[in-house]
């Protein structure tokens, strides 16, 4: 195994896991703001991803694809929070799960309506195509490169959101006591829509870039929600920070496992087997991971003070 | 001088940099009511929920019936015979007042691990169950859901909960609180026959039950016991006066 | 009677009585409509127990569902082909071995599924649960062996004594004697010592602990019963299906059963039964009429959870007591 | 030409429409129709019902239901259309894994089941049925296609496939006729949309070339990340990743692809063009493989039904083993265990005018039969 191999994989989990933490801490600020699980995650990230692709070949632009798939995830999460998901704030999460899973069925059925049954036709943007050179002779493609930076940017985006202004104070505040933001005169229900728009319009952001790399279509989003996740219960509900984490650790884990298990049971099987055997395990790793974690620490790495 | 029920040693728990139990001991004997007093933010919730086994101390030795219960969980204490009753009533809200007290004897005597026979139709859990809803006064309240009880009703019925559970001591917290001035003067009277019993160690605000109950109290300012004594030894130890009724200085 | 009790008579009464009518009029399909309906029922009823009576949204019972299907496909595949399955043990076609095998085999999965999960509370239980079942999914698929992601075929319907099971009637009143004795446990429990239990654990943790039961004990058995009940419906799923594949081990799965309970009524008995009778008839009716029915049913589920608490049996016999 | 060719198909199919047939057929067909396998059941029922249409014959019906891609909703409806509405021919599951809860039980019931897509080993060997009929292809075909077509320019392949059966079968078809090195074997996870570890393995591996199977978005994520990656070996796979559904979503990262298949929308023949041209005319877009098989099995039951009656199950199969009908296939007959004889080619995704499609570059094999007709005792 090579050292440009080898660093190449890690950059490729580090992808990974950047574009998971989009999908993470829009689920992580609701739940901890607002107290929600949201299953229909997965739909705005869908729905982020066919905004960009329709708007994409209409004007012929990505850029203008990506704006449209902020705006169309954005108002597709304020439009669901103020119709549903406001009414289940003070549910227990068992209504949660199931009204939002009844929302995942609507906004599939929904967009296959609309769309049709084919996956959309959606490519990088020219400016980012082809592949750079790394350091130690390999070559990596742009575009996963800006896909991480942009995962860096809104992770910085987020610390600087949260800790520095004054929806940051107010997130904040609604986090650890529901009824001082009230008393401060707060408006409770913009404060809530807002920051579920917010957490939506990062999971469209995630699907429109992802689209560009895969292929758009209806039930895009349900691997990446299922994972997403993963992502927060390993990092502790309501935690950007935890969020982050548990993005790279599953980023990593997932494309490493992949990577090396097979080779590992190269070691004492045939070639054809070992790798049947090391795709098997890899494919469970990260949920053995999950509980593992969760065995020693039942509330994940960083878990929030409740 | 008999052996304590229940002993406390040298106990530690820190949240951050904040001592909320900063070497306290203490004891509990036979046929006492112990009080312990002391300012709000002094620590006395922490205190209780260590010694009832839902909050885990730092360090610190915990002994009941002269038996070390510190590695014990809060359920397995129980069982041993630690009746408590919550600051903020803590009670099945869907079952009926019996139904409630039915849970602890069904804990104290025999096993849960049963299947199939019904619970309303057994006579050993369902007697001991109304004798101790008669004795807190609540019999005619027996089938009412604990959730539809008065906050008063509530507070008694947890005390029959930790009868009925066949307690060898009882740790209420502060049981007096959000009750009118005759709801506190009954139970106060109640209180004074359970020290018969078993002994209690009451966490309480009210003063004037303190002093009317007390055999000895145990004041606790900022995490650490300041004094223990009687009622007139408290009435007059300077160092009470200061720290914690503000008088003096 | 109360009104309840009546609403549960009648809807096991209409679920006996609808193959006997389908049957007359030649029309069987309907018949294994009602197989179906009562192989759901059994399946969402061993869930409503850790979830309607304990409070343990289990996000992950496909799982023992599948765990069940697998046992009834793997035993008649070893009978079938007349292979030892492990230690020179034979396989069977007999249904009644089959049933114990899925009971097992489920029990040992939930023990050790709960005894990791049962340590996590609230939206974290939801999710390690879910993980879970996404694991063992995963190995399915994977697992050459038993067809992976192609399934496994039961050519001939496995046997039950005194009876020719491919018959849809016969089939028929196997599953739904199943379905009177799931309930009729589920009854027992709900009103035992245990279910006493279970239940104040799921109102108040803290005072089940404080009373001096321990609630994680009380859990771990009522998942381990939850999970064994709901297999056996996974082995009978197979039966009827002739058909095991890990789409029965799969999240959607998991969140059906779910639907099944929410949809009849979260803790009642007869809240499963009711669930899956509107959700299949639903699913039926609807699916030939247009191929956007999940949108609809997705509808549906939504105005059940905004609007219809406590669901069908709610509606109908009002809210829950206990005594 | 459009209407010349319109005119041509109306006098070919004169002559099924003007027979009455001895009983009228009735006909369930089980697709996928919703969730994200449903552009090949739609395909799959396109060209079916396109076929239906154009022999015009009244006594003929077809019920079509959803099966979501979910088993046990497939197993349902089967049991429906067989005990409720009654259905003579079962047809329509794309999947192999429905196909196989499907098909075992419907055929032990003596239903005659023709499948337009999936083929999996276990029904072409020691499973295979009377009842069980195939006219699309054995699930290893386009990957042996492939495995012999790759000897004459490959040395080192590197192989892929999602670790499930039909991806096992895949490559082990593929290798069954290959005789070059391997490079690389790596089963991927199904439903995997990311494969950047995949081809940073592929670029360190030394490949001369890449051989992968990755059906639907699967294939569509592979082929465009692949294209990002600068790594430039030529990729080989069988046509299920780049058939006509999906291309659109490829875009041109598909350009020059070689991939196998039984059939081809320029592939040349009468009954080819013909079917190519009515299908745009009525859908207003190019047929896939789904498409063009499942227009073949419609025209194989219409030619069957006008040589016996349905009810008469002995000859109504030996009319249908005769394979007495116009394939878009040119030359298609049944081997002894009731799957496809028939010829694979090689093509290439090209560029006409605006629209991806794919152009025959070769003949991999003729007249080929599947490996496991020897295992079918019937």
């Amino acid at each position: 195994m090579s050292l440009p191999l080898f660093i190449e994989q890690i950059l490729n989990g580090l992808q990974f896991g950047v574009m998971l933490f989009l999908m993470a801490a829009g689920l992580t600020l609701i739940f901890g703001v607002m107290g929600l699980i949201n299953l229909a995650h997965g739909s705005l990230f869908m729905v982020g991803a066919f905004a960009c692709a329709a708007v994409a070949a209409a004007t012929g632009s990505f850029w203008l694809g990506l704006a449209a798939s902020l705006a169309a995830a954005a108002m597709a999460g304020a439009v669901i929070e103020i119709l549903v998901i406001r009414r289940l704030y003070e549910r227990d999460h068992l209504d949660q799960v199931l009204a939002t899973f009844a929302l995942i069925l609507i906004f599939s059925e929904g967009t296959r309506w609309v769309f049709g049954s084919f996956p959309l036709y959606l490519d990088i943007p020219p400016l980012l195509t082809g592949a750079a050179s790394l350091p130690g002779g390999g070559q990596y493609p742009v575009y996963r490169l800006a896909v991480i930076a942009v995962g860096i940017a809104v992770a910085l985006g987020l610390y600087v959101l949260i800790g520095r202004t004054r929806l940051g104070m107010r997130i904040r505040a609604g986090e650890s006591d529901r009824e001082m933001i009230g008393a401060l005169g707060v408006d409770i229900g913009t404060l809530y829509t807002l920051v579920f728009a917010l957490g939506a319009a990062l999971a469209g952001l995630a699907g429109a870039m992802v689209g560009a790399l895969q292929s758009v279509q209806v039930g895009m989003g349900e691997p990446v929600l299922i994972l997403a996740f993963v992502v927060i219960v390993i990092g502790g509900i309501g935690s950007i920070k935890g969020a982050l984490l548990g993005s790279i650790l599953v980023g990593l884990t997932e494309t490493l496992g992949r990577f090396l298990l097979p080779h590992l049971f190269a070691l004492i099987l045939p070639a054809s087997e070992a790798a049947g055997m090391g795709a098997a395990l890899a494919s469970m790793l990260i949920y053995i991971l999950m509980a593992l974690i969760l065995a020693f620490r039942p509330r994940g790495l960083f878990a929030a003070s409740t | 001088m008999a052996e304590p029920v229940l002993e406390i040693r040298n106990l530690e728990k820190s949240f951050g940099a904040l001592k909320a139990t900063d070497d306290v001991s203490l004891d509990l004997r036979s046929g006492e009511i112990h009080a312990l007093i002391g300012p709000n933010g002094a620590g006395k919730s922490t205190l209780v929920q260590q010694i009832a086994g839902s909050l885990k101390p730092d360090s610190g030795t915990i002994l009941f019936q002269g038996r070390d219960v510190s590695g014990l969980d809060m359920a397995a204490r129980a069982r041993l015979g630690m009746g408590r009753t919550f600051q903020i009533s803590s009670l099945a809200g869907e079952f009926s007042a019996l139904r409630n007290v039915m849970l602890a004897v069904q804990a104290s005597a025999g096993s849960s691990f049963r299947f199939f026979r019904p619970v309303m139709r057994d006579a050993s859990l369902i007697e001991p169950a109304r004798e101790a809803l008669s004795r807190v006064g609540l019999s005619d309240r027996a089938s009412v859901p604990a959730a539809e009880l008065s906050h008063g009703e509530r507070r008694q019925l947890e005390i029959a909960i930790a009868l009925a559970q066949g307690a060898r001591a009882f740790l209420l917290d502060e049981p007096m609180a959000g009750m009118g001035p005759e709801g506190s003067q009954a139970l106060t009277r109640f209180l004074d026959t359970l020290r018969a019993q078993a002994p209690v160690l009451l966490i309480e605000h009210d003063m004037d039950a303190v002093f009317a109950l007390a055999d000895r109290i145990s004041v606790l300012v900022y995490g650490r016991i300041v004094a223990t004594g009687t009622v007139e030894e408290i009435r007059n130890d300077p160092a009470v006066r200061e720290a914690y009724l503000g008088e003096g200085a | 009677m109360n009104r309840e009790t009546l609403v549960n008579a009648l809807l096991i009464l209409g679920l006996l009585a609808a193959p006997f009518a389908a049957d007359a009029m030649g029309e069987p399909f309907y018949v294994t409509l009602a197989t179906r309906i009562a192989i759901l029922a059994l399946a969402a009823t061993g869930l409503n127990i850790a979830l309607g009576l304990g409070g343990l949204v289990s996000f992950g019972h496909a799982a023992f569902f599948g765990i069940g299907g697998y046992a009834a496909g793997i035993l008649a595949t070893h009978a079938f082909n007349a292979e030892p399955l492990l230690f020179g043990l034979p396989g069977t076609n007999q249904m009644v071995s089959i049933w114990l095998a899925a009971v097992a085999a489920a029990g040992m999965a939930a023990l050790l599924i709960g005894l990791i999960s049962l340590r996590t509370s609230g939206v974290y239980f939801i999710m390690i649960t879910l993980a879970f079942a996404q694991m063992i999914y995963y190995f399915a698929i994977s697992w050459p062996a038993y067809g992976g992601e192609d399934g496994l075929s039961i050519y001939v319907r496995n046997a039950f004594p005194g009876t020719n099971t491919m018959r849809p009637m016969s089939f028929f009143l196997i599953a739904a004697g199943l379905l009177l004795a799931g309930l009729a446990f589920f009854a027992l429990l709900r009103n035992s010592r245990f279910g006493a239990a279970l239940q104040a654990g799921r109102q108040n943790e803290i005072r089940l602990a404080a009373v001096g039961i321990a609630p994680f004990r009380i859990r771990l058995v009522a998942f381990v019963l939850s999970a064994m009940m709901t297999g056996v419906a996974g082995a009978l799923f197979a039966d009827l299906n002739r058909f095991v594949s890990p789409s029965m081990l799969s999240w959607h799965m998991s969140g059906e059963l779910i639907v099944l309970i929410i949809l009849g009524g979260v803790g009642r008995l007869a809240g499963p039964l009711a669930g899956a009778i509107v959700y299949v008839l639903f699913e039926f009716a609807l699916g030939g009429v247009t191929e956007h029915w999940q949108l609809f049913l997705g509808l549906v589920l939504l105005c059940v959870v905004l609007f219809a608490r406590g669901g069908v049996v709610g509606l109908l016999a009002g809210r829950a007591r206990h005594g | 030409m459009k209407n010349l060719l319109a005119a041509s198909i109306l006098a070919l199919s004169a002559g099924l429409a003007g027979q009455a047939f001895a009983e009228p057929v009735k006909i369930g067909m089980i697709t996928t129709l919703s969730g994200g396998g449903a552009g090949l059941g739609i395909d799959a029922r396109d060209g079916f019902m396109l076929a239906i249409k154009q022999s015009g014959n009244k006594d003929v019906e077809v019920v079509t239901e959803d099966d979501a891609q979910k088993p046990e909703l497939a197993v349902q409806i089967a049991d429906k259309m067989v005990q409720s509405d009654k259905v003579d021919l079962l047809t329509g599951i794309i999947w192999s894994n429905l196909a196989m809860a499907v098909v075992p039980s419907v055929t032990a019931q003596d239903i005659i089941y023709l499948s337009v897509n999936a083929g999996p080993s276990a029904l072409a060997g020691a499973g295979c049925s009377p009842n069980y009929f195939n006219v699309a292809y054995q699930n290893d075909n386009f990957h042996e296609a492939m495995g012999e077509a790759a000897n004459k320019d490959y040395k080192k392949t590197f192989v892929m496939a999602p670790n499930y059966p039909a991806g096992k079968d895949s490559l082990t078809g593929f290798k069954r006729y290959y005789k070059g090195e391997l490079a690389g074997e790596v089963y991927t996870k199904l439903g995997q949309t990311d494969y950047a570890a995949e081809i940073a393995q592929i670029r360190a591996s030394g490949a001369d070339s890449v051989f992968f199977f990755l059906p639907g978005g699967m294939g569509i994520a592979f082929t465009k990340q692949y294209a990002q990656s600068g790594v430039d070996l030529p990729l080989l796979g069988p046509a299920f990743s780049f058939s006509q559904d999906v291309l659109p979503a490829i875009g041109d990262a598909a350009l020059g692809v070689k991939n196998t298949a039984s059939w081809s929308p320029d592939l040349d023949n009468e009954t080819s063009k013909a079917f190519v041209e009515s299908f745009k005319a009525e859908y207003g877009r190019l047929p896939s493989v789904y498409a063009a098989q499942a227009f073949d099995t419609a025209n194989l039951i219409l030619a069957a039904s006008a040589k016996a009656s349905v009810k008469d199950k002995d000859a109504f199969r030996a009319a249908l083993k005769a394979a007495d009908f116009k394939s878009v296939r040119g030359k298609f007959s049944f081997n002894t265990n009731n799957h496809p004889i028939q010829d694979f080619y090689v093509r290439e995704v090209v560029k006409d005018g605006d629209t991806l499609t794919n152009k025959i570059v070769g003949t991999a094999f003729t007249d080929h039969k599947d490996a496991y007709a020897a295992d079918c005792k019937m």
